[in-house]
């Protein structure tokens, strides 16, 4: 059988994370391909119904970066994402479902090795928790019960 | 239904050394709505995007999406085709798989799938792109130039020369920056205040530019084209109206022993001084910590002296706001003090100084006029020992990076030394002599071959004192590293540049990035020098990095081109990505609730509160709206909003949700 | 008044050929009320000798150490000897970074150790323990221009010890400064004296030592003050070898700062074993000591 | 960075040298810091930043100077280098580990014979009484390196001022001392 | 509760509202809401320890909104949710006059907000006992454990969505779970559906819940879900230290920050 390759996807702002994506692309510095990147104007427009959606449709994994504090293009955006994250962790939480899971980091554009280091402990780390079973039985067999 | 282009390219073989190409387009051609599919060596040549238009025209196509770089890299390029081709330009997405994947994954299988989860991603999401036209914003045609070194005063020359109004703001007393404190500049030797002075007079004397010295930047508002800047004057306690720059009060003053920041410390200044002869603007400025009136409130001896009564003792600190188009920074470089080396002592020793404190010794106008005299005792020196590489290319001291210009100014002084102290030995201790400017090796050259400075390839392990001497512990790399020790009379160290202070909190208050070494990002190191990630705001100078005075120079006139095309046209063209808040059919006119819990998130002040009335005038309900003019696109409010009424165009509810969706159920 | 107890570790040269140096730190402990419990059944922790012919040696011989310190209830472990609280200090510090090599020493020495020792060189004792108490005990001035030689174990590696400055450290001058000692800047504070060669590279000793010497003295320093019994050996006993490399006679006497303190605080000459250096100490008319000394307390860390 | 391009073995002596104590000869630059700051690097015959150079260049020939060096055996590890190196490769553990394996394939430098016999004679002191006898140990200094003349006037001063005991301390569990011996120094199949 | 009666009376016949929102007596000895527009229905108007519904929820319906101005007779979780909606913006406060009455019923007659904010200060809060007990026995069980007890005590929800009906908070005229491009939360009341549902309810009640219970007394099925919504309240309230109900002025947590919010989970 072979090694379980966890799916993880990563919802990065556009100016921060993504360029420093790209740094780490130019660099080319190699990390794990089990992620995908989808991109945002900034951290604060990441809905978190978004994350469950993710979770529901297959993802084991969840990376959300973007800027850190003060360095926001917009500058609050990543504040009020901050905000947002700590409620809909405490949440998930308590209903349940597996934060440890779900990592956020802030990676600026000139932190290329800090991404891909952040992409494969996720990877290590989503490895050990295995395939997220019993959220993708929730959202696909138990429909059918 | 959509009739979707797919276009893989191969980026020479950028991407087809670690992606299966081929495959990839031929997957995507079984996409849902996908019509076209082909995979091309380099879709970003003109071959390239001339198969994208002819597809489109050919298979009239609805939507497009080219997989290959960054779209921070070429999405306007295949924008600007799509839109040649007559296809709405906001209806063309990039798929990254270069930097996002075949340059960071090895070759086989998962890099393939990543690659085709990812052009399927963005094929969803063009699926639900909207046609989308172009903002147009007004934009005031004057620019904020941030600094007043020679990086700052080209700049604003050549917008001024261009005919735009710049206002320059300069945190020194005078304009000049780091470049008025140098004695001669290589690779020429012309003397540095020779070639600067008449460029200072001219920003004084040109009528488009006004200048603030002794001033800083105190907030910054708005977005390109329409920035509104307040500036903090600080109190000069001199009527610059009034002021004729005699001097008088600067001989009068009785207080005369505070070290002057301009000579490094090396020379000293009166409470109430203009920092060197030829400052612009010649008004003297009464340093406020230090003058005994403000300190004891006795003395006003320069009120008393002053023919034109130009003293303000009670000058208050004045807050300017002016509106700006652009913002050129151009804030400059310091260089790390001796004090930062523990095993030069720590800085205490007086005879080892640093490039800056040499050069205002060579300098004419310095403490010692020009004369090589050591700061000990005044002795002229008869060995000097110049270290190059002092703190950088030194991970350990956490400065990695070569700071570019000590090689060449190292030079510069040993020759100087050698002009001024004929019998005089002076000794080298370099790494590599990194002299790659044009005449730049030619120049080295010189000062070994002709002016006799000794070379020795290696580092100073330590300096210590002893009977009034430096002695210098070093190695000689070209000799089996041999130690060297030299009892030298005085040592300049050619310390690291490193980032202004201050240089963060500028950046965190203009929000464009920073590195950790707190130079300023450019947006990009090839493509973008000159510009930041932030649009409107540009670089100049070494506060990108350490640069030599061409380079700075170069740079200005990039930015002033810059600006001055931004400036070419009256209205600014700006990305059409911006929320809106839905609205319906009366009697709901909107699914807002009006509770307005977006508008306190909105960094832009863009969200206001719209009345909805009947025909006799009286309110149904308030609901939101975003004004178009000033929204910049965050999507904050968009996340914020409970009934997601708010949604942003390029970020939709729908885009993002089809983009998830697409990436996991393959 | 109740006796502090400290966790005490010798080492072999303070039985032996620098007993003095052992004579001096008990007579001061005892004259201001710190009790010093020897580790039982101590050994010797190696030195230079076995790391440079075996990693696991140089690793097993302090780690005995330090578990029996722990089996008998120390928290701190004072070690006069710079050697010594190198070989500790690198120890624990390895064996708590590297758990593969932690789980082997301990098979190797047959005991459990944990690592929560806290270990202190003789400055650090001093500082902790002693200073607070010289005021109200202190009889004579240190009226002396004293040269504060630290060597190199001491201040290095400072990732691992980070105790004082690398290059020019400070806390020896305080300490000597609160004395009344008037301890002089110099060139050779952390220059090595030559350490192991002693014996087997003797004209090696007699020229890196030489040099310490001769820049002392030449800088009119009336004593060399040392915190370690390699470097006291190097600087006294092969002052013959330090004459012969200088080409001149100097009688510049080594000092422990433990035996600098006692003078200080008036305890008898022969008590702190003065008598057992090969360079004969002359210093006397010291003045009676008059008021605190106030000694600005210099920022010391190593800050970059 | 991940370290995944070089997963080949590198088997050349600084290719151990990283393996066994982390320490990257490739980062040095050759600046002579560590070579203007040794004590003894006028001792050696090739002093530390010449050392590391053979040791990059990872040619057998070099890498058989550097293992019969008279260097590796005159570097007190006084830690100078490393606290000046501004690209921080850490040669005293380096050092360490090539006398380690300068004994075991048996390249020792014949002209550190004398240090080599007294760190032999300190650790034989140690062994059998788990403190150093001081007496013993110059006994046994002598007699592996024939220079008995040496030091011969300082040993009755020494005595005088009581420097020098007779008996030697012992301790008590001297069996555990053995043990640690046997895994270590004397551990034949490492 | 004759008090009450008296002022409702005088109001209704001075004109000062044209609407009195209270109770009356339903059928056996239930109550059920009523709206007095005539001084002589106030006769039927009841106030007893059964009028626990909390009927802010009415002031955003069309009978309310029509009214120019009205009364409401207002138990504290009344009281608390018209200050909330206040500050979103929902209700002016020359449109309605509160009548206040204390949780032991003790009448505290007409409150402007000023007033009605210190009243709701010092009324102690909806939660009761054993819903906290319930959440600290959640909060110790492990992970698995925990998502199992809210998948299970979520499978009897048949997506009535009288929560949301009997929420005064919940005013939205499209609730997001009616969107169907994209379809956010599944429509129907499968175990994934009930989950997303709650949580993004619980979500959207974040910083605004002024945890009155109603959603939990109106569940037909009697699921927990006031007690998530009663967790996050505590957990707002130590983190930013912001409470729903408290006064007309006020930025939910969620629309606003500080540069140093404590987090410890981002790298």
């Amino acid at each position: 059988m072979s090694e379980f390759e966890p799916k993880i996807v990563a919802f990065v702002c556009n100016w921060c994370t993504y360029a420093g994506a790209d740094l780490t692309g130019t660099s080319r510095i190699k990390y794990s391909a089990n992620v995908r990147i989808v991109r945002f104007p900034c951290t604060g427009r990441i809905d978190y119904m978004l994350l469950t959606k993710a979770f529901a449709s297959g993802a084991d994994g969840i990376i959300v970066s973007g800027c850190h504090p003060n360095d926001c293009h917009y500058t609050s955006g990543n504040f009020y994402a901050r905000r947002r994250w700590m409620v809909f962790k405490k949440i998930c939480d308590f209903m349940g479902i597996d934060t440890r899971r779900i990592v956020f980091s802030w990676v600026s554009a000139a932190e290329g090795g800090k991404w891909a280091e952040i992409v494969n402990s996720t990877n290590e780390e989503i490895k050990k928790l295995g395939p997220y079973e019993s959220y993708h039985k929730l959202s696909t067999q138990d429909i059918l019960a | 239904m959509a009739r979707i282009g797919v276009f893989i390219c191969h980026c020479g073989e950028n991407i087809s050394a670690t992606v299966d190409c081929p495959k990839v387009s031929e997957v995507a051609a079984k996409f849902p709505g996908v019509v076209y599919s082909i995979d091309y060596k380099y879709m970003c040549s003109d071959p390239g995007q001339s198969m994208v238009v002819n597809a489109i025209k050919e298979h009239k196509l609805t939507g497009v999406v080219v997989s290959a770089c960054s779209p921070r890299m070429h999405e306007p390029t295949f924008r600007r085709a799509c839109a040649e081709a007559g296809l709405n330009p906001y209806l063309c997405e990039m798929a990254n798989i270069r930097e996002h994947c075949s340059w960071v994954h090895e070759k086989g299988d998962k890099t393939d799938q990543k690659a085709i989860d990812v052009v399927r991603m963005m094929v969803e999401k063009v699926k639900r792109n909207n046609a989308l036209m172009s903002i147009k914003v007004p934009v005031t045609k004057t620019a904020l130039v941030i600094g007043g070194g020679v990086a700052g005063i080209q700049a604003a020359l050549d917008i001024a020369n261009a005919g735009h109004k710049v206002i320059m703001v300069e945190r020194d007393p005078s304009i000049g920056g780091h470049m008025s404190q140098l004695s001669e500049t290589f690779p020429t030797l012309d003397c540095s205040q020779c070639i600067l002075t008449p460029r200072m007079v001219e920003v004084a004397q040109n009528p488009n530019i006004k200048l603030y010295t002794y001033a800083e930047v105190e907030s910054v508002e708005g977005f390109v084209g329409n920035f509104t800047v307040k500036i903090r004057k600080k109190a000069k306690s001199v009527d610059e109206t009034v002021c004729n720059g005699c001097g008088l009060c600067t001989t009068k003053c009785p207080n005369k022993k505070i070290p002057n920041e301009f000579e490094l410390g090396m020379g000293k200044r009166p409470a109430i001084y203009v920092p060197f002869p030829q400052a612009v603007p010649n008004i003297p400025v009464i340093d406020k910590i230090n003058c005994t009136y403000y300190k004891t409130g006795k003395c006003k001896i320069c009120e008393k002296v002053c023919q034109a009564k130009a003293i303000r003792f009670d000058q208050e600190d004045e807050i300017i706001e002016v509106a700006v188009g652009a913002i050129a920074i151009c804030t400059g470089f310091d260089v790390k003090k001796t004090d930062f080396f523990p095993e030069y002592g720590y800085g205490k020793y007086k005879d080892i100084i640093d490039g800056l404190q040499f050069e205002r010794m060579a300098s004419a106008s310095g403490p010692t006029s020009g004369e090589m005299r050591r700061p000990s005792d005044g002795q002229t020196p008869k060995k000097i020992v110049f270290v190059a590489c002092a703190g950088s290319r030194d991970p350990a001291k956490g400065i990695e990076y070569c700071s570019k210009i000590c090689c060449m100014y190292t030079a510069k002084h040993a020759m100087l030394y050698k002009h001024k102290v004929h019998d005089g030995t002076a000794y080298v201790f370099y790494m590599d002599i990194r002299a790659a400017g044009k005449n730049y090796d030619e120049f080295t050259r010189r000062g070994i071959e002709e002016d006799g400075a000794k070379y020795i390839r290696g580092r100073v392990s330590k300096i210590y004192e002893r009977d009034g001497k430096l002695i210098v512990v070093g190695a000689d790399t070209l000799m089996n590293a041999e130690t060297v020790e030299i009892e030298a009379d005085m040592v300049v160290l050619a310390t690291a540049g490193v980032a202004n202070p201050g240089a963060e909190e500028l950046a965190q208050k203009l929000h464009v990035s920073y590195d950790q070494h707190k130079f300023f990002s450019e947006a990009h190191p090839k493509l973008k020098p000159v510009e930041t990630n932030t649009a409107g705001i540009y670089l100049a100078g070494a506060c990108q990095a350490p640069k030599d005075i061409p380079e700075s120079v170069a740079a200005a006139s990039g930015v002033a081109g810059k600006i001055s095309c931004l400036f070419a046209n009256n209205e600014l063209t700006r990305e059409p990505l911006i929320a809106f808040v839905d609205r319906t059919a009366p009697p709901e006119y909107s699914s807002c609730t009006g509770c307005f819990l977006c508008q306190p998130v909105c960094p832009y002040n863009a969200i206001e509160r719209e009345d909805v009335k009947d025909r006799n005038g009286n309110l149904i309900k308030q609901l939101a709206y975003i004004n178009p003019g000033l929204c910049q696109g965050c999507g904050t409010c968009v996340a914020v909003c409970k009934s997601k009424s708010i949604d942003i165009d390029g970020y939709t509810n729908s885009q993002m949700y089809y983009e998830v969706d697409a990436l996991l159920n393959s | 008044m109740q006796k502090i107890k400290l966790g005490y570790y010798p080492g072999c040269s303070l039985e032996g050929s620098s007993r003095e140096y052992n004579e001096s730190v008990q007579a001061i402990a005892e004259k201001l009320g710190i009790e010093l419990v020897s580790i039982p059944d101590w050994n010797c922790c190696g030195a230079t000798a076995a790391h440079n012919l075996n990693k696991e040696l140089s690793l097993s011989l302090p780690a005995r150490n330090l578990a029996l310190a722990e089996e008998a209830g120390l928290k701190e472990l004072v070690v006069p000897c710079a050697a010594c609280y190198s070989r500790f200090t690198t120890t624990q510090h390895e064996l708590m970074h590297d758990e593969t090599m932690h789980q082997k020493v301990n098979g190797i020495i047959g005991k459990e150790y944990k690592g929560n020792l806290r270990i202190l060189n003789v400055i650090q004792f001093i500082e902790e323990f002693i200073i607070d108490k010289l005021d109200d005990n202190i009889k004579f001035e240190f009226n002396k221009k004293v040269a504060c030689y630290y060597g190199c174990l001491l201040v290095r590696p400072n990732k691992i010890l980070n105790f004082d400055r690398t290059e020019d450290p400070q806390t020896m001058d305080v300490v000597m400064k609160k004395l009344g000692a008037d301890s002089i800047d110099w060139a050779y504070k952390t220059e090595c004296c030559g350490a192991g060669f002693s014996v087997s590279f003797t004209e090696a000793v007699g020229r890196l030592s030489g040099k310490i010497v001769e820049d002392a003295d030449h800088r009119g320093a009336e004593a060399l003050i040392v915190a370690c019994p390699m470097c006291h050996s190097n600087l006294d006993m092969r002052r013959p070898e330090i004459d012969k490399y200088n080409g001149k006679k100097l009688n510049i006497p080594v000092l422990y700062i433990t035996q600098a303190i006692g003078l200080a605080l008036g305890i008898d000459r022969n008590i702190l074993g003065l008598q057992r250096h090969f360079v004969t100490v002359k210093l006397n008319d010291f003045k009676p000591f008059a008021k605190k000394i106030e000694v600005e307390n210099l920022q010391i860390t190593e800050e970059i | 960075m991940s370290e995944s391009h070089n997963h080949l073995v590198d088997n050349s002596l600084s290719g151990k040298i990283k393996k066994e104590t982390g320490v990257s000869v490739a980062r040095c630059y050759q600046c002579g810091k560590c070579s203007a700051g040794c004590p003894v690097s006028v001792d050696m015959d090739y002093p530390p930043s010449l050392l590391i150079r053979k040791l990059q260049t990872g040619l057998p020939e070099h890498e058989e100077q550097v293992l019969r060096s008279k260097s590796i055996w005159f570097c007190l590890s006084c830690e100078m280098c490393i606290a000046r190196c501004p690209m921080e490769v850490d040669i005293p553990p380096m050092m360490d580990y090539l006398r380690h394996e300068s004994i075991r394939l048996k390249k020792v430098n014949p002209a550190s014979k004398n240090i080599i016999s007294f760190h032999k004679a300190f650790l034989d002191s140690i062994e059998q009484t788990g403190k150093l006898y001081e007496m013993g140990l110059i006994v046994d200094y002598k007699t592996r390196s024939f220079n008995l003349m040496q030091d011969v006037m300082l040993a009755p001063s020494m005595f005088a001022k009581g420097k020098l005991s007779i008996l030697p301390e012992v301790i008590k569990n001297r069996r555990n001392m053995k043990q640690i011996f046997k895994n270590t120094l004397k551990n034949k199949q490492k | 509760m004759e008090e009450i009666k008296k002022i409702a009376k005088e109001l209704l016949a001075e004109n000062k509202v044209q609407l009195i929102v209270g109770f009356e007596k339903g059928s056996a000895n239930k109550v059920r809401p009523a709206f007095f527009t005539k001084p002589e229905e106030i006769d039927q108007l009841i106030y007893n320890e059964y009028c626990i519904h909390n009927i802010a929820l009415y002031l955003k319906k069309d009978i309310c909104q029509k009214a120019n101005n009205l009364a409401i007779i207002a138990n504290p979780n009344v009281v608390r949710s018209i200050l909330q909606l206040a500050s979103e913006n929902q209700i002016a406060e020359e449109k309605i006059k509160i009548i206040g009455i204390s949780f032991e019923g003790k009448c505290v007659g007409l409150l402007d907000f000023k007033a009605a904010e210190e009243f709701s200060k010092t009324q102690p809060k909806g939660i009761k006992p054993e819903d906290k007990a319930l959440i600290e026995k959640i909060q110790a069980m492990p992970l698995e454990e925990r998502f199992n007890y809210w998948v299970e005590a979520f499978s009897p929800c048949i997506k009535c969505y009288a929560c949301r009906a009997s929420c005064p908070m919940c005013y939205c005229g499209k609730c997001n779970v009616e969107t169907n491009n994209p379809q956010w939360i599944p429509v129907a009341p499968h175990k994934y559906g009930n989950l997303e549902w709650h949580m993004m309810r619980a979500m959207h009640l974040a910083g605004r819940c002024i945890n009155c219970g109603e959603c939990n007394r109106s569940c037909p099925v009697n699921i927990p879900l006031n007690i998530l919504s009663y967790m996050l309240s505590d957990f707002i309230l130590d983190e930013f230290d912001s409470e729903a109900g408290m006064n007309a002025v006020f930025t939910p947590a969620l629309s606003v920050y500080t540069s140093v919010d404590k987090e410890n989970f981002i790298k």
